[in-house]
């Protein structure tokens, strides 16, 4: 395994910086959209990752994960999992059902798509800390 | 022979599930680099998903969104499954990685045989 | 028969268990640990003696406690057979516990406290033996007998020792593996494991012969293991690497008569006499016993550690009460049942004089012994009234077994084995006979080679042979330290003289030596009146409805 | 309201398990107590479960209120009752022990508890895809658990488990995705009737139990796909050895359990001889070639594990027997022989972290210097010989008596000589430790610096595995009482 090094590519950085703001809202559009469309917060969240990942590429690992804030990271993660089962729990007094989002006194498309956006947030918080978990293993050999 | 002869081109895509699966599974066997086990457990899991998948199409179908008046649709079933399976794949992949990590930072080596003997070295 | 619910049964069986704790909270205190064995020993054949007039009676005492699984109850249930058993296991342990104690002590010995727990463990295993009202709650028992015993076969720790014992537990849990799949083929064919005097019913005519041919197999098989009969019999002498009151008490007693009973039980109370005789499988059995006896009685000759010769003697006579059991008429039955306590009483006594010799001259080897009457003569006595015992000599225990035995033979129609047991008396003198001659008709110096290993039948006959080179006393499997201690026998080769009056050994050897082989005279003078003879003659009364 | 617990069963130790990795911000080492609280409220939901099964009987959850069979069905009957309760009791039983012996970073104990909710999932689960998700849950965090080893070894042992892992859960999707293909449904009870309609002959249906059976086989370790377990038992951590050699295995051993009685039924298994032949021959190899193997191992933890091989092949063939006695006998067995062998490995742990010793020939004359500990190990070890009345003799009285019930005598017979199998390892050990030559065995310098790890060896820790002995024991006779609570003919449907 040979380390290649980071290059500084002027190209690469703008057309990052251009398109980071749309793939962002794209992922989130898709996040949004998963209780009528094709979509949902599994998508979503790795297309907000991969927002990460473009900024790491073009602006190099180290100074990516000096510019995240690791509680918001693990705040995403841990916030959605308690979240969702929030949701799911509270189903139980509503409609005597785990999960039961028709249950809810509020319109099920909105309970679903709050699950998607939970789910969302479980995603992009793990594949996040996944991406820089494995790349700090490299770097340090 | 025909009946075997006619499903061979007509599913053709059980075909390729038994031949990704038969890659997947000689790259596991073979390769003597960790990572390109992974990528070997990879192929073989992605040859599950696509025989699932391809499970629920049907010739002909629309995709699953119902409107009046349409149909036939495809089984969309099998692909919520799949999209579970896959992210499951995934963290799968994670964690394998993550392990690889961990052993090239003890061992200095991905290679197996190298690996079998640094092992028993100490 | 009425049946009397009672916790005397499990009080037998729990009495020792109890001990156990105590002996290990003791385990710094020597006096005080035996005292509880003794206590525990005392109390559990106070116990068993109290049901004594009941069973006498025909009650039967009972104690239920739920289920093993399901459909075969855990119940101990204080029967004629189980009683008898009982009775002669807590009885005998009264001696050997006093022997113990100046057994272990004489020799210094190690993990006490492990030995004494470990017998009393397996004292209670025993009584489950005897007291388990089904086939279940028997191979629970049975198995638990093998675990108890184990340290107690492997207790000098030593390679040797340590091989015994891993022997000893292949053998018996292989036998004890036989006796679970005899168990669950009785299960499915009859729905019930439990015991019913003159056999459970439906076992042979629900099925084919040849499976209830196999459970039977299975299961006199798998007991056979432990009543040693050939050629299962090998873990038996190398067993003797274990302390003598542990040869003693379990593998002349409690370990081997479990087996010899485990057969009893089948045959009286599982199959039944009747159905076994249907089933054709007893001739071939007592066949087999024959063969052992036979077969051991000459190995037993060329044998010349005592222990091992001794331990020979045994698997001899185990066969004596595996084939009456397996002649099937009730005379013959009588006489393997009486053989349980009769040849206890007699083996004990032997086991506790070779012990007592080893404490106190560490001798082993029969070779060596020229001369050991003066040295030890009330041992060497009660040595030689014992082994005429055991060739069954009228007026001694081993005599009124033998008789019914023989005439069970020729009831059943089979004089050959009643030729066979002559020939096995015969056998007896000839392994027996050169011991006492030696001990009490030699001297050291002027012996000639006892052994067949490497001598002529019945040695010279007070003919000096012209190979005959003096012995050089030392070599005596003593060790070193030994030499200095007892220094009984110096360096001019003779044995001290210790005189008739006791004091040849300690009193705790001593004892249990001469009350054990008293009792061995006592069963053969009035066989009636000392209650096994009354207790075997209910057993095979309620079995086969004939009165002997 | 009982039958939701089930999914709330499950909930709990996901939802607890990001607790800890939240508070790694704020604290160091409060992975213990969150699991311990965790685990404490579900084993009193587990309790409440439990007395509504009694009550009730079977019990049934529809997830999201979407109607069986297009849902997910969350179901106990009798066959999952007890796996369940092991997982509860086991789970704390764990807790005691990591408190100083264990790993003790928050992030292990965000993976126990959801390796516990992955455990619960797939016991209770009614829906195969499911329990795919849950069985690949369980083993994804019992590679990472696996892996929170010192060394690389252990990351090493984890990656070919995951390897493993991976393959025998994808074989099992493999089986699945025919028998969907088949049926055209997923729901257990519904997938039950359907393959029924389409025959149990069928081509389709039979490809699906074959890969379903091998899936599963790979994450029970049947011989001869067990080669992934020594090295990961004996490269963990001692409290996770315990715990996945407990659990692990066991849950899909009951999974395969699940999928063979109630899913593909014993009516299958009648109609396939050769199929149901194939699956009890299966097993009784696993006996014998796992006893074989201990008997060659040099270090205890792999001889455990090799061990574990034997054990799983007798719970198989009491599956493959499939009469509601050798089920029974399975259960048992299963019970039991998790119980066992994970107070085992603690103990083995006990051993190696005050006296540092692992190999079997530093075994030697163990039992005087740990007097309590030995001896539970040594009650353990006969436990799995089938000494009775110990639970282990239970559970082999009713395979046997099951398997000479449906005639298998040839594997009655091997049920019969396993227990000499088992002996020739468990004598090795349980001899060395008690008449072995004091003092030779151990290693002066793990003495020295007080074992491996620098562990305390608390009172607690041996508290629990005399506990177990004693538990197992007594488990022996209490067994049987619950044969019919547990109503296992009516989940086999005879």
């Amino acid at each position: 395994m040979i380390p290649r090094p980071y290059f500084e590519s002027p190209i690469v950085m703008t057309t990052v910086r251009l398109v980071a703001p749309f793939a962002l809202t794209y992922g989130i559009f898709v996040t949004l959209h998963g209780a009528g469309s094709p979509g949902g917060g599994f998508q979503g969240g790795v297309v907000i990752t991969s927002v990460v990942i473009m900024i790491a590429f073009a602006f190099g690992v180290g100074p990516t994960l000096d510019w995240t804030d690791e509680r918001v990271v693990a705040g995403l993660f841990g916030g959605g999992v308690l979240a969702f089962g929030a949701v799911t729990l509270i189903t139980v007094p509503f409609g005597g059902s785990l999960l039961r989002v028709d249950a809810l006194p509020i319109p099920t498309k909105y309970a679903i798509e709050a699950v998607e956006v939970f789910i969302g947030a479980i995603v992009a918080g793990v594949v996040t800390s996944l991406f820089f978990l494995l790349s700090e293993g490299g770097e340090e050999e | 022979m025909t009946g075997i002869a006619e499903s061979l081109l007509t599913q053709y895509y059980h075909v390729v599930f038994v031949l990704l699966l038969g890659i997947g599974v000689y790259t596991m066997i073979d390769a003597k680099n960790l990572v390109k086990k992974i990528i070997g457990l990879n192929v073989f899991q992605v040859s599950v998903f696509l025989f699932l998948v391809s499970s629920g199409y049907l010739e002909g179908a629309e995709p699953a969104i119902v409107k009046d008046g349409g149909g036939p649709y495809v089984n969309p079933l099998p692909h919520v499954l799949i999209l579970t399976a896959i992210v499951v794949g995934v963290s799968l992949t994670a964690l394998a990685l993550a392990l690889v990590v961990r052993v090239y930072q003890e061992y200095g080596t991905l290679d197996e045989e190298h690996l079998q003997e640094v092992m028993s070295d100490d | 028969m009425t049946e009397v619910e009672s916790l005397r049964p499990l009080a037998a069986v729990v009495v020792s268990a109890v001990a156990i704790f105590g002996i290990l909270a003791a385990h710094r205190r020597p006096n005080i640990r035996e005292a509880v064995t003794l206590v525990a020993a005392g109390a559990k054949f106070a116990i068993v003696a109290s049901m004594l007039p009941g069973v006498l009676d025909g009650t039967v005492y009972v104690t239920r406690l739920g289920e093993v699984v399901a459909g075969v109850p855990f119940v101990l249930r204080a029967d004629a057979l189980g009683l008898l058993f009982a009775l002669l296991a807590s009885f005998l342990w009264i001696p050997t516990s006093l022997y113990s104690i100046g057994y272990m002590r004489g020799l210094d010995e190690g993990n006490q406290t492990r030995y004494f727990a470990a017998f009393a463990g397996s004292l209670s295993a025993t009584m489950g033996i005897a007291f388990a009202s089904n086939l279940v709650v028997l191979f629970v028992f049975y198995e638990l007998l093998t675990v108890a015993t184990y340290p107690l076969v492997a207790h000098d720790e030593d390679e040797e020792a340590r091989a015994a014992g891993r022997k000893y537990l292949t053998y018996t849990f292989g036998g004890g593996v036989a006796v679970l799949a005899g168990t669950v083929l009785v299960f499915w064919v009859t729905g019930t494991v439990s015991f019913a005097a003159g056999g459970i019913e439906g076992l042979t005519t629900e099925t084919s012969t040849n499976v209830a041919r196999l459970a039977f197999l299975l299961l006199a098989g798998g007991f056979s293991v432990k009543a040693a009969v050939m050629p299962l019999h090998s873990w038996l002498p190398d067993a003797m690497v274990a302390p003598t009151p542990v040869s003693g008490l379990l593998h002349a007693v409690a370990v081997v008569k479990s087996g010899a009973f485990g057969v009893a039980r089948v045959v009286l109370d599982v199959f039944g006499p009747e159905a076994v005789a249907e089933i054709g499988t007893g001739l071939p059995l007592a066949v087999l016993a024959v063969f052992t006896f036979i077969a051991a009685s000459i190995i037993a000759l060329r044998k010349d550690n005592l222990k091992r010769r001794l331990a020979y003697s045994t698997i001899a006579q185990l066969s004596y009460i595996v084939m009456g059991l397996a002649l099937l008429t009730p005379t013959a039955l009588v006489g393997g049942l009486l053989h349980i306590p009769a040849h206890a009483f007699m083996k004990l006594t032997l086991f506790f004089c070779a012990g007592a010799i080893h404490v106190e001259t560490h001798t082993d080897d029969i070779s060596k012994m020229a001369g050991i009457g003066k040295r030890m003569p009330l041992t060497m006595s009660a040595f030689g009234v014992a082994s005429l015992g055991m060739a069954g000599i009228p007026l001694l225990a081993g005599f009124v077994s033998k008789w019914y035995l023989l005439v069970g033979s020729f009831d059943a129609g089979h004089a050959v084995f009643a030729f066979a047991l002559l020939l096995s008396g015969v056998l007896n003198i000839a392994y027996f006979w050169p011991i006492v001659y030696q001990a009490f008709f030699e001297t050291r110096e002027e012996s000639d080679e006892k052994p067949l290993v490497d001598a002529e039948l019945g040695g010279h006959w007070g003919k000096v042979p012209d190979h005959y080179t003096p012995r050089v006393p030392v070599a005596d499997g003593g060790d070193a330290d030994g030499e200095d201690e007892h220094s009984d026998h110096g360096a001019d080769g003779y044995w001290a003289d210790a005189g008739w009056r006791g004091g040849e050994t300690s009193p705790f050897v001593l004892v249990p030596i001469l009350g054990v082989c008293a009792c061995a005279v006592a069963l053969g003078i009035a066989p009636a009146t000392v209650y096994f003879l009354r207790v075997v003659r209910l057993i095979v009364e309620n079995v086969t409805g004939v009165v002997v | 309201m009982t039958d939701a617990l089930l999914g709330v069963v499950i909930a709990v130790p996901v939802l607890a398990s990001v607790v800890p990795l939240i508070a790694s911000f704020w604290r160091d080492k409060i992975g213990w107590y969150v699991a311990l609280i965790a685990l404490s409220v579900n084993a009193f939901i587990v309790a409440s479960i439990v007395r509504g099964f009694l009550n009730e009987g079977r019990l049934s959850h529809e997830v999201g209120g979407v109607s069986v069979p297009y849902g997910i069905e969350l179901a106990l009957d009798g066959l999952s009752v007890p796996i369940l309760v092991l997982v509860a009791l086991v789970s704390l039983g764990t807790l005691v022990y990591t408190r100083n012996a264990g790993p003790r970073s928050n992030s292990f104990y965000s993976g126990y508890l959801l390796l516990t909710a992955g455990l619960i999932g797939v016991t209770v689960t009614g829906d195969v895809f499911n329990l795919y998700v849950f069985i690949e849950i369980t083993g994804l965090t019992a590679y990472a658990l696996i892996a929170s080893g010192d060394d690389g070894r252990s990351a090493y042992a984890a990656l070919k488990y995951l390897i493993a892992g991976t393959v025998g859960a994808s074989l099992y999707l493999i089986g699945i995705a025919y028998a969907f293909v088949a049926t055209g449904t997923l729901n257990m009870a519904d997938l039950s009737a359907r393959l029924a309609e389409v025959g149990h002959s069928d081509t389709l249906v039979l490809t699906s139990f074959a890969f379903v059976v091998a899936g599963l086989g790979v994450k029970v370790a049947l011989f001869p796909l067990h080669t992934w377990q020594p090295d990961a038992y004996s490269s963990a951590p001692y409290g996770v050895a315990a715990y996945v050699s407990a659990l692990v295995s066991t849950v899909s051993a009951y999974a395969l359990g699940r999928l063979v009685l109630t899913v593909y039924t014993p009516e299958f298994l009648v109609s396939n001889p050769v199929v149901s032949s194939a699956l009890v021959y299966f097993g009784a190899l696993s006996i014998v070639a796992g006893s074989v193997l201990a008997v060659l191992q040099t270090d205890v933890r792999r001889l455990l594990a090799y061990s574990s091989v034997s054990q799983f092949g007798l719970v198989v063939v009491a599956f493959g027997i499939a009469n509601p006695t050798s089920v029974f006998g399975g259960v048992v067995t299963l019970f039991g022989h998790a119980v066992v062998k994970g107070s085992l490995f603690f103990a083995a742990g006990i051993f190696a972290y005050r006296l540092g010793v692992t190999r079997l020939d530093e075994y030697e004359g163990l039992a005087r210097k740990m007097p309590y500990t030995g001896a539970a190990f040594a009650v353990l070890a006969l436990t799995l010989v089938g000494v009775p009345p110990a639970v282990g003799f239970v559970g082999k009285w009713y395979v046997a008596l099951g398997a000479v019930r449906a005639g298998e005598t040839s594997v009655a017979v091997v049920i019969f000589a396993s227990t000499l199998l088992t002996l020739m390892y468990v004598a090795r050990l349980v001899d060395r430790m008690y008449y072995g030559a004091a003092g030779t065995g151990t290693s002066e310098t793990a003495v020295a610096d007080g074992g491996t790890g620098g562990v305390c060896v608390t009172y607690g820790m041996v508290a629990l595995v005399v506990l177990a002995a004693i538990a197992v024991v007594v488990l022996g006779p209490v067994a049987s009482a619950v044969q019919e609570t547990l109503a296992l003919g009516e989940v086999l449907g005879t």
